[in-house]
C-alpha cells in the first residue's frame, strides 16, 4: 500500500515536472500562449474542472487542425482555488507575465468582477462561459455566457404557455439570483402576472420600490423544511411553479425536502437555472424527473454537429494523459460547450482580423462572427455577447434533459433591469 | 396549415374509430411525433374501462412502453417480456393485440417517451379513472384536481362519488372540492354556502379561489358575497397560522433532532474527553460516504481511483424491498467506519494533546483539510448520489400539517441514540470507566483503570456517533467532501450551549436552537436573519450562563 | 470587643460544594496587627476559608468584611487584592515563564491599570526594594532564572517574596513550610513574626505543628473542623481542649 | 537586551532596508517585476495579520478564530473609500457604486456619504474593527470565556458576520463585495507606481507593527500579558484585572488586523465576504504555529513561507495543497510547537539531549499555554 503510494506521488511528481519543463521546449515562435484560469482546487472545483478539461480538448482539436492562424496553441493553465484574490493575482500572472493572447476562464460571478479591473488595465480578452446576471460590459470581457434573456424570461414564456399562474422565486443569495429575479418580477408584471401570485416575499425601500423579490437561502444551506412548506401552501390551488436560481449544493436538501413533502413536477414543477447536466450527475435523479431547466445547450440535442462533438470529447477523454483529468462518468454541458464555441470564435477572429492583437481581434468579434457549434449557430454581437439558440428541458432518470422547445436565435441582452414595464401601468 | 389537416385526419380517424379498445388507441398515439396531438387524443380515452386504461398510461408514463422497427420500416408499440437471456434478447409483444413481435435487443428499441404536455393530459384522464381507484392516495389526488380546475362538468362525477366515498378524508376532499366547483355556480347563494363550506374546512388551496371570487363579486356589487368569502377567508387564515405553528413545531424538533444527531457525538468527545476535534464534521463525512458505498454494493457496484490504485466494488443490483434495505445495512457500517477513523486518530495524534486543548484544536483541523481532500480524491469532488429507500421518502398530512417520513424517522433515531448513549454510560462496565476517567483521570488511573484504553474507546465512540449522524444526514442533504464543515460550527455551539460534559444539556440546547431556528425563520420569513440571529443569541445566552445550561460541578478549581 | 475595626470578619458564612458542605455557619474575627494560625484536620474548610476571602469561591450565605467597610464577598478578585489583601497558595503558584525578578515586578505594589502598565518603569527605590527582598528570600543569585526552574522550596520563598513586594495588609498564607526544610521553615516563622504589626495582619494555614507552635506563641489559634470553628484560644489551650483532641489531635495521636 | 534580541533587531533592520527601499528600486529600474511586488504586497499585509494574531495567542495565549473578521473589516472601510473614488466610471456611470443602483438607490444611502473621505475612512478602518471587538471582548472576556471556548465563540462571531455581509440588504455589495477600484488618493490604483507607493506603505507599516510589539513585550503590559497567558487566574491574585488587560490586546490586535486588511484590499483589487470566514482565521493560525508564535519574527516568517508555498504548490500539486497544508500543521503541533524560528534551538537541545542522557527532560517543549 505505502509502497503504491509513494510510486505514484513519484509519478505526479515526475508528471508535474515535465509539464512545467515541456513548455520552455517549445519554440515560442510557432505558438500562442493561451490562459486558463478556473479553479482546480477548492469549492468551485466542482464545476470548473469540466471547463478546464473541456478547453484543453478543444486546443488539441484545434493544434491538430493547424492551430490558430498557423500558431499552436499553447495553455497556460492556473488555479483559481476558489479564491477571489487569488484569481485577480493569477489573471495579472496570466497578462503582465505569460503574456496570454487570450484568456479562457472565471465561473462565478464574483471571480469575474475580481479579475476585470485586471484585464481593463491590461487591455487583455476574456472569454467568460456561464450564465449571469448580465448588468455588465466591458470591451475586455466576451460573453459567451447566457444572459438573463437567454435563459430566465424564455423559461417563463414557457411556464406562462403551459398554464402556469403563479411563480415562486427561490434562489441561493449572490448577485446573480437577486438580479434574475429582480428582472423576473419586471418581467412577470409585464406578462400580467398580479404581484399577489409572485411568492418568496418582497423586500421594498422607503418609498415603497420593490428593491429584492423571492426567497433567499445561503450557500450551503441545508434546512429546506420551511420554504418548502411554504411553497406547498403557495402551490396549493394549483398551477403555480417554482422559479429556482439555488446554486449546486443546496440544490440535494432542496429537492429531497421537495420530494418527501409529496410535491411533484405534474403539480407545481421547478424551473432551475443553475442545473446542467454536469451538476445534475450528483442530484437525486428519481426525485428530480420532470423538473424544468433552461440552457442555449443540451448534451440530448440530436444533430451530428453535437454528436461529434460529444463523441470527439469521450474520444479525448480517454486517450488524454492530463493530470486530474477523470475519465468516468462525463457528461457535456453548456457552459462547457460555451467554453468551446469561445476558443473558436476567437480563432476565427483572430484569423479575420489577422492578428493576435486585442484590438483587432475585438473588432472582428463586434463586426460579428458565426461558428456553428454543437448547440447550432451562434453569432457574436457588437455588445460582446452571443446570440444563440435556447432550450427548454425537462429532465429525465438517465440525467440527460428531454427537449421540449426550442427558440431560435435569442440575442444576447446583458441590460434588462428596467426594460419590461408592468402592463397594469399601460392603464 | 399542413399540421392543422393533419389533426382533422387524425381527429376523424379517431371519431370514426369509436370501437378502438383503449390498448389499440394508445399503440397508435405512442407511434406519434407531435406531442400536443398524443395529448389530444389521450385526452378523448376516458370513459373507457378505468382499470385497463389506468395501468395502460402508467405503463406509458414509467417508459414500460417502447417502439420498434418493422423490417419495412414502419413503427410498432411493444411491451417487453421479463426474459433477458444471455444475448441479452428480451421476447416483445404488440401492445394492442399482445402477440409476440420477436426477440429484440436493447438497441432495437426505443422507449416511447412522455412529455409534461402530453402528462398533463394524462393526468386529466387517469384523475378521472381514479376517483374510483381503491388506493386513497391517488383518489385523493384525483380529487383535489378536480376542485382545483373548477370544471362544473366534474360536479356529477364528484356528487355521485360523494355518496359511495366512506374515508373520512376523501369525504373532506370531495366535500372541499365540490364548493370549490361551486364558487363557479351562477347562483349567488350556492356560491355563499360554498363559501362557507370552505371557511369551515379551513381549505387552505381554495384561498386563491376565494379572493378570486370576492374580487369578482367586489367589482359586481355583491355584498352579502363578499362577505361570505371575506369570512371564509379569515376561517382559512386562522387555520393557516395555527398549521404553521404547528409545523414550525414539528420542523424545530426535526432540526432540532439534527443538531442532537451531529452534536452527540461531539457531546462525548468534546464534552466529556475535553478534546476540540475539528475533525468532527468529518466523521460524519466518514459516515454518509460508507452510507454511499454500501448503497452501490446494493446497487450497481463501485469504481473507485484514489492515487491511482483501482478499487473495484462488485454490485448486487438488488432491487425493491432488498435495495430499500441498503440503509439498514449502512446504519452499523457507517458506526464502525467512523469509530475506527476515530480511533486512528485518537492514537496517531489526539492522545499526546489531551494536556493541550487549543492544540488539539489545531491539529485535528489539520487532520480535517487532510481527509476532506482525501474524500476528494477518492470519491470525486463532486457530491455523491445517495437515495432515499422509498420507506423515507413519504409523509403523513394531518389536518394540513406535514410530517415527512424522514423527519420523523430522525426525531426517532434521535431519541434511540440518546436513549443508547445514556444506557450505555450509566448501565455497562464501559460506561462506568469512561465516566470514572473522564471526572479524574489519575484517581482512575491510579485504581488500575487502564485510562489508555477508556481514551481510545470513548473517542472512537463520539466518532462512531458521528458517523452515524452521517449516514441519517446522507438522507437529507448532500453527501461531498465538504460535507461536514456544513455541520462543525453548528455542532460545537450546540454542544456549548448545552454545557460540556453533560448529555441532557445538549439534548435541550439542541432543541431549543432547533424550535428558535425554525420560529425565527417563520417569523421573520428570512433563513440568513435568522441564523445570524440564532448565532448573536447563542453569544448573549453565554454571557448569561457562560457555561451552559448545566453547569457540571466540581471542585477542582484550577481549569 | 474595641472600637478598632476587624482587619476581617466573618459572619453566617456558608458554602457547599454539590451538597458537600464545605463552610458551615462561620463567624471569624480578627483585630488588626493580629497573627492569626487556622489549623484543622483534612477537608475542614481550610483552604475554602481562604478562597472565600479572596474571591475565587462565593459563599452561599453570608458576609465577609475587610476593616469592617468592604464587604469581599460582592468583589471580584483583583478588586480585593487592591485592597491590600494578599494570598500566598498551598501549592506554590508562580509565574513559571517568567524570571524570578519578573515574577516580583508583578507583584510590586503600585497601580494596576492597564494604561499605567504600558508607560510604567521602575524607580531606582523599588529596585533596591526589589533586591532586598530577593535577598531576603535568598533568591538574589536566581534573580534571572525562570521561575519554573526553581526548586519546590525555592518556589516557596519566591510567593513569600511576591507577599512582601505587594505590601499587604492582610497577608493569607497557606501552608509555607511544605517542602522547606526545618532550617528554612524556622526562617519563614521569623520573617511571618517580624511582618506583623499594625501594617500587617497575618493567617497562616499551617499541619507542622512545631512551625504553629512556633509563630503562635500566646497568640490565638483557630481550630475548624467541617466547616465550623471548633474553638479558639491560645495554642496550649487548644492543644489540650477534649474536642480539638478528640477531632484532631487525638487522632494524630492515636496514629503516631 | 540580550545577543539574541541584538541579533534579531540586526536582522529586522536589515529586512526593512530591502523592503523599504532596494524593492522598490529595483522595481522602478525594472529588475523586479511589478507583478512580483504585488504578490509581496500581499504577503507582507498577511504578515502584519500574522503578527496581530501572535500577539493575541502566542503572547496572550487567546487563540481568536475572529482575526480574519478584524482584516476583512479594515478592507471593508477601505473598501467603501475606493469604491467612492471609482466616481462615475462605474458599469451604469452613475455617482454611487454599481451595485448600489442595481438595487435600486438613486441617491446615497447616508453611512455611505462620509467615505468620501479619505481621513474619515482611515479612521473608521481603525475605530470599527474596535468597536466591534471592544464590544464583543467585553461581553467575552466579562464572563470569563477562555480557552476553547473563546475559540469557539470567536468562530461563530466571524461565521455571523459572514453571513450578514453576505447579504445584499447590508449595501456592502453581498458575495461580489467590492471590486473594480480606480483611484486611491488620486493616484490609478492600478498604476504600478502606486502599487509601489502601497508596498512600500505595507512594508513601513509591518516593520513599524513589528516596533510597538517590540516594545509592548517589554513594558510590564507585556509581563503581565504573558502572566495571562500562563495562568489567568493567578494573575486576579496579583490584582491585575485580567479581563482589561486581555480586552486591549484583543482591540489592538483587531486594529492592526484592520490596518493589514485596508493595505491589502488595494493590492489585490476585490474584498467581499469570503474574507472573514472561519477558516481564514485558522489558516493565519497556522502561518503563526509555522513560523513559530511567542516570537515576533516567526509569524512574519510563517506568514510569507506558507504562502509561498501555497503559490508554488497550488500551481505544482493543486490536488496535493490541501494534504501538505494540513499535513504541515499537524506535524508542527506534534513536533515543532515553536515552530521554524524555534527550530535551531530544538535541534540543538535534541543533540543535547542525546549527548547528555541524565536530563531527559531538556528537550521537552516547554509548558503550553492552557
Amino acid at each position: 500500500m505505502i509502497n503504491k503510494l509513494t510510486k505514484s506521488l513519484g509519478a505526479l511528481a515526475l508528471a508535474a515536472g515535465i509539464s512545467t519543463i515541456a513548455p520552455q521546449g517549445a519554440n515560442a515562435q510557432d505558438t500562442v500562449k493561451v490562459g486558463v484560469l478556473h479553479s482546480l482546487s477548492g469549492p468551485m472545483a466542482i464545476s470548473e474542472t469540466s471547463l478546464r478539461d473541456v478547453l484543453l480538448f478543444t486546443f488539441d482539436e484545434i493544434n491538430a487542425e493547424g492551430g490558430v492562424a498557423g500558431k499552436k496553441i499553447e495553455p497556460v493553465i492556473v488555479d483559481g482555488a476558489s479564491n477571489w484574490p487569488l484569481f485577480a493575482e493569477k489573471a495579472k500572472q496570466l497578462l503582465e507575465q505569460d503574456k496570454c493572447a487570450v484568456v479562457f476562464g472565471c465561473w462565478t460571478s464574483v471571480s469575474r468582477k475580481s479579475v476585470l479591473p485586471v484585464f481593463e488595465k491590461n487591455n487583455g480578452l476574456l472569454f467568460y462561459p456561464v450564465q449571469y446576471e448580465g448588468e455588465e460590459e466591458s470591451k475586455n470581457v466576451f460573453y459567451t455566457a447566457e444572459a438573463v434573456n437567454q435563459q430566465a424570461t424564455p423559461s417563463i414564456d414557457y411556464l406562462l404557455a403551459q398554464g402556469k399562474k403563479k411563480f415562486y422565486l427561490l434562489g441561493s443569495d449572490y448577485v446573480y439570483p437577486q438580479t434574475t429575479n429582480l428582472v423576473l418580477l419586471e418581467y412577470l408584471l409585464s406578462k400580467g402576472v398580479p404581484l399577489e401570485n409572485i411568492g418568496g416575499g418582497f423586500k421594498k425601500d422607503e418609498s415603497g420600490k420593490i428593491i429584492s423579490a423571492g426567497k433567499y437561502t445561503p450557500f450551503g444551506h441545508t434546512d429546506y423544511q420551511q420554504i418548502i412548506a411554504e411553497i406547498k401552501q403557495f402551490s396549493a390551488g394549483g398551477k403555480a411553479c417554482v422559479v429556482s436560481t439555488l446554486n449546486g449544493d443546496t440544490n440535494v436538501p432542496f429537492f429531497k425536502e421537495y420530494a418527501a413533502a409529496g410535491l411533484t413536477a405534474e403539480k407545481c414543477p421547478v424551473v432551475s437555472f443553475s442545473i446542467s447536466e454536469d451538476e445534475f450527475r450528483a442530484l437525486p435523479a428519481k426525485q428530480l424527473v420532470g423538473q424544468l431547466g433552461c440552457w442555449t445547450y443540451f448534451q440530448s440535442i440530436k444533430t451530428p454537429a453535437n454528436k461529434k462533438f460529444v463523441d470527439d470529447f469521450q474520444g479525448w477523454l480517454k486517450a488524454t494523459t492530463v493530470d486530474g483529468v477523470k475519465k468516468e462518468g462525463r457528461v457535456t454541458c453548456s457552459p462547457m460547450v460555451l467554453s468551446y464555441n469561445g476558443v473558436y470564435l476567437w480563432k476565427a477572429a483572430v484569423e479575420k482580423a489577422g492578428s493576435f492583437e486585442v484590438d483587432k481581434v475585438r473588432e472582428a468579434l463586434q463586426a460579428g462572427i458565426s461558428f456553428d457549434g454543437p448547440g447550432g449557430k451562434v453569432t457574436s454581437q457588437k455588445n460582446m455577447h452571443l446570440t444563440k439558440n435556447v432550450f427548454i428541458g425537462e429532465t429525465k432518470a438517465d440525467g440527460q434533459f428531454k427537449i421540449l422547445k426550442e427558440y431560435k436565435n435569442v440575442f444576447g441582452e446583458p441590460w434588462l433591469k428596467g426594460t419590461f414595464k408592468p402592463k397594469t401601468a399601460a392603464k | 396549415m399542413r399540421k392543422f389537416l393533419c389533426a382533422v385526419i387524425l381527429l376523424v380517424l379517431c371519431a370514426s374509430g369509436i370501437a378502438e379498445s383503449p390498448k389499440e388507441v394508445i399503440s397508435k398515439t405512442v407511434l406519434l411525433e407531435d406531442s400536443e396531438e398524443q395529448a389530444k387524443r389521450v385526452g378523448a380515452l376516458s370513459g373507457a374501462n378505468p382499470e385497463e386504461l389506468i395501468a395502460l398510461l402508467n405503463k406509458w408514463k414509467e417508459g414500460g412502453i417502447f417502439i420498434v422497427e418493422n423490417a419495412d420500416g414502419t413503427k410498432v408499440a411493444v411491451t417487453l417480456d421479463e426474459d433477458k437471456d444471455a444475448e441479452d434478447k428480451q421476447t416483445a409483444r404488440r401492445l394492442d393485440t399482445g402477440a409476440v413481435f420477436g426477440r429484440v435487443v436493447a438497441a432495437d428499441i426505443t422507449t416511447a417517451e412522455t412529455d409534461s404536455t402530453l402528462r398533463l393530459a394524462m393526468k386529466s384522464v387517469l384523475d378521472l379513472a381514479e376517483l374510483s381507484s381503491p388506493d386513497l392516495k391517488r383518489r385523493l389526488q384525483a380529487i383535489e384536481t378536480m376542485g382545483s380546475e373548477q370544471d362544473p362538468e366534474r360536479l356529477p362525477a364528484l356528487l355521485a362519488w360523494q355518496a359511495k366515498e366512506t374515508h373520512s378524508r376523501a369525504k373532506r376532499a370531495i366535500q372541499e372540492a365540490i364548493a370549490l366547483i361551486q364558487l363557479k355556480d351562477e347562483s349567488d347563494d350556492v356560491k355563499i354556502a360554498a363559501c362557507k363550506t370552505l371557511g369551515e374546512l379551513g381549505s387552505i388551496p381554495s384561498q386563491d379561489f376565494l379572493k378570486t371570487t370576492a374580487k369578482e363579486a367586489n367589482e359586481a356589487g355583491k355584498a352579502a358575497l363578499v362577505t361570505a368569502a371575506n369570512g371564509a377567508l379569515k376561517d382559512i387564515a386562522g387555520h393557516v397560522t395555527f398549521v404553521n405553528t404547528a409545523g414550525t413545531a414539528f420542523r424545530g424538533l426535526s432540526l432540532g433532532s439534527i443538531l442532537l444527531v451531529v452534536a452527540i457525538g461531539l457531546a462525548i468527545t468534546f464534552g466529556l474527553m475535553g478534546v476540540i476535534n475539528m475533525a468532527h464534521g468529518e466523521m460524519i463525512a466518514i459516515g454518509a460516504y460508507t452510507t454511499y458505498v454500501v448503497q452501490c454494493v446494493f446497487g450497481p457496484g463501485l469504481e473507485l481511483s484514489p492515487f491511482g490504485i483501482n478499487i473495484k466494488l462488485p454490485g448486487m443490483n438488488a432491487t425493491d424491498w432488498l435495495y430499500d434495505s441498503y440503509f439498514i445495512i449502512a446504519l452499523p457500517l457507517s458506526f464502525l467506519a467512523a469509530a475506527l477513523g476515530g480511533l486512528a486518530l485518537e492514537r496517531g495524534i489526539i492522545r499526546f494533546l489531551y494536556r493541550r486543548p487549543l492544540e488539539s484544536l489545531l491539529a485535528t483541523w489539520g487532520v480535517s483539510l487532510v481527509l476532506q481532500q482525501l474524500f476528494r480524491l477518492t470519491f470525486g469532488a463532486n457530491n455523491v448520489q445517495v437515495s432515499s429507500p422509498s420507506w423515507l421518502s413519504g409523509n403523513w398530512t394531518v389536518n394540513d400539517v406535514l410530517f415527512g417520513w424522514n423527519r420523523v424517522f430522525v426525531i426517532v433515531f434521535a431519541i434511540a441514540i440518546v436513549w443508547g448513549v445514556t444506557m450505555l454510560l450509566k448501565k455497562t462496565p464501559l460506561g462506568l470507566l469512561i465516566r470514572a476517567v473522564m471526572q479524574n483521570r489519575q484517581m482512575a488511573a491510579c485504581m488500575g483503570v487502564r485510562t489508555e484504553r477508556v481514551n481510545m474507546l470513548t473517542f472512537a465512540l463520539g466518532s462512531g456517533l458521528a458517523g452515524l449522524a452521517g449516514a441519517f444526514i446522507s438522507q437529507i442533504g448532500n453527501v461531498g467532501p465538504s460535507l461536514g464543515q456544513l455541520y462543525i460550527v453548528d455542532s460545537f455551539m450546540t454542544v456549548v450551549v448545552g454545557g460540556v460534559g453533560n448529555i441532557i444539556g445538549t439534548v435541550i440546547s439542541a432543541l431549543g436552537i432547533g424550535l428558535l431556528d425554525q420560529s425565527l425563520q417563520q417569523i421573520l420569513g428570512n433563513p440568513v436573519l435568522g441564523k445570524i440571529l440564532v448565532l448573536a443569541g447563542i453569544i448573549l445566552f453565554l454571557q448569561w450562563k457562560p457555561a451552559g445550561l448545566f453547569v457540571t460541578k466540581s471542585r477542582s478549581l484550577e481549569s | 470587643m474595641s472600637q478598632k475595626p476587624f482587619i476581617i470578619s466573618a459572619e453566617g458564612v456558608n458554602k457547599s460544594f454539590d451538597g458537600f458542605q464545605a463552610i458551615r455557619d462561620l463567624n471569624f474575627y480578627m483585630d488588626v496587627g493580629e497573627l492569626r494560625t487556622v489549623i484543622g484536620p483534612n477537608g475542614a474548610g481550610k483552604t475554602t476559608f481562604l478562597d472565600l476571602i479572596t474571591g475565587r469561591t462565593k459563599p452561599d450565605e453570608g458576609k465577609i468584611e475587610f476593616l469592617n467597610t468592604h464587604d469581599v464577598t460582592k468583589m471580584s478578585e483583583y478588586e480585593i487584592y487592591r485592597l491590600g489583601i494578599g494570598r500566598k497558595f498551598q501549592t506554590p503558584t508562580v509565574y513559571t515563564d517568567h524570571s524570578v525578578f519578573e515574577n516580583l515586578v508583578l507583584s510590586l505594589e503600585g497601580s494596576r491599570g492597564v494604561f499605567r502598565s504600558l508607560f510604567a518603569r521602575l524607580n531606582s527605590t523599588e529596585r533596591d526594594r526589589l533586591d532586598e527582598i530577593l535577598k531576603t528570600i535568598n533568591l538574589g543569585s536566581h534573580r534571572d532564572r525562570k521561575a519554573g526552574a526553581l526548586a519546590h522550596g525555592q518556589k516557596q520563598w519566591l510567593e513569600i517574596g511576591m507577599l512582601l513586594a505587594q505590601n499587604a495588609r492582610l497577608l493569607l498564607v497557606d501552608e509555607p513550610a511544605a517542602g522547606m526544610t526545618d532550617e528554612e521553615t524556622a526562617k519563614t516563622g521569623d520573617l511571618l513574626l517580624s511582618l506583623v504589626g499594625e501594617k500587617h495582619s497575618i493567617i497562616v494555614i499551617e499541619h507542622d505543628m512545631t512551625f504553629v507552635r512556633q509563630i503562635s506563641q500566646g497568640r490565638k489559634v483557630t481550630v475548624l473542623h467541617q466547616g465550623h470553628i471548633l474553638c479558639e484560644g491560645p495554642v496550649d489551650e487548644v492543644q489540650n481542649d477534649e474536642r480539638v483532641l478528640e477531632v484532631y489531635l487525638g487522632r494524630k495521636a492515636r496514629a503516631a | 537586551m540580550n545577543k539574541r534580541t541584538k541579533i534579531e533587531l540586526a536582522i529586522v533592520a536589515v529586512i526593512a532596508v530591502i523592503l523599504i527601499f532596494v524593492l522598490p528600486a529595483l522595481n522602478a529600474s525594472g529588475a523586479v517585476s511589478n507583478f512580483t511586488i504585488n504578490v509581496w504586497g500581499k504577503y507582507l499585509c498577511y504578515a502584519i495579520l500574522a503578527i496581530s494574531v501572535d500577539l493575541l495567542w502566542g503572547y496572550t495565549g487567546l487563540l481568536s478564530l475572529g482575526q480574519a473578521l478584524f482584516f476583512a473589516l479594515g478592507g471593508y472601510m477601505m473598501g467603501m473609500h475606493l469604491m467612492r473614488m471609482i466616481g462615475d466610471l462605474g458599469q451604469y456611470k452613475k455617482p454611487i457604486p454599481d451595485f448600489l443602483v442595481f438595487l435600486g438607490w438613486e441617491q446615497l444611502p447616508s453611512f455611505w456619504v462620509p467615505f468620501s473621505s479619505f481621513a474619515f475612512s482611515m479612521l473608521m478602518v481603525i475605530v470599527l474593527p474596535a468597536i466591534v471587538a471592544t464590544a464583543f471582548g467585553y461581553l467575552a472576556f466579562r464572563s470569563r470565556i477562555k480557552g476553547v471556548y473563546f475559540s469557539i465563540l470567536t468562530q461563530a462571531l466571524t461565521y455571523g458576520a459572514a453571513l450578514m455581509f453576505f447579504r445584499n440588504d447590508m449595501l456592502l455589495g453581498g458575495n461580489n463585495g467590492f471590486t473594480d477600484f480606480k483611484f486611491l488618493l488620486g493616484a490609478d490604483v492600478r498604476d504600478a507606481g502606486t502599487q509601489r507607493g502601497l508596498f512600500i506603505a505595507s512594508a513601513i507599516v509591518l516593520i513599524a507593527v513589528y516596533g510597538f510589539c517590540r516594545w509592548l513585550t517589554t513594558t510590564k503590559f507585556g509581563l503581565v500579558q504573558r502572566a495571562v497567558r500562563d495562568s489567568e487566574t493567578r494573575v486576579l491574585f496579583s490584582g491585575y484585572a485580567a479581563a482589561n488587560y486581555k480586552l486591549f490586546v484583543f482591540v489592538v490586535c483587531s486594529v492592526i488586523a484592520g490596518i493589514a486588511g485596508a493595505l491589502y484590499v488595494p493590492q489585490v483589487g476585490i474584498i467581499n465576504p469570503s474574507e472573514m470566514q472561519p477558516d481564514k482565521s485558522l489558516e493565519i493560525i497556522v502561518w503563526v504555529a509555522v513560523g513559530g508564535r511567542g516570537t515576533l519574527l516567526g509569524p512574519v516568517i510563517g506568514a510569507v513561507a506558507i504562502n509561498a508555498l501555497k503559490s508554488w504548490a497550488t500551481r505544482a500539486y493543486p490536488d496535493l495543497w490541501l494534504i501538505i497544508l494540513g499535513g504541515l500543521f499537524i506535524l508542527v503541533v506534534l513536533f515543532m510547537p515553536k515552530g521554524i524560528v524555534g527550530l535551531p534551538a530544538q535541534i540543538r537541545g535534541f543533540f543535547a539531549k542525546r549527548k547528555s542522557t541524565e536530563t531527559p527532560a531538556a528537550a521537552q517543549p516547554s509548558p503550553t499555554a492552557p
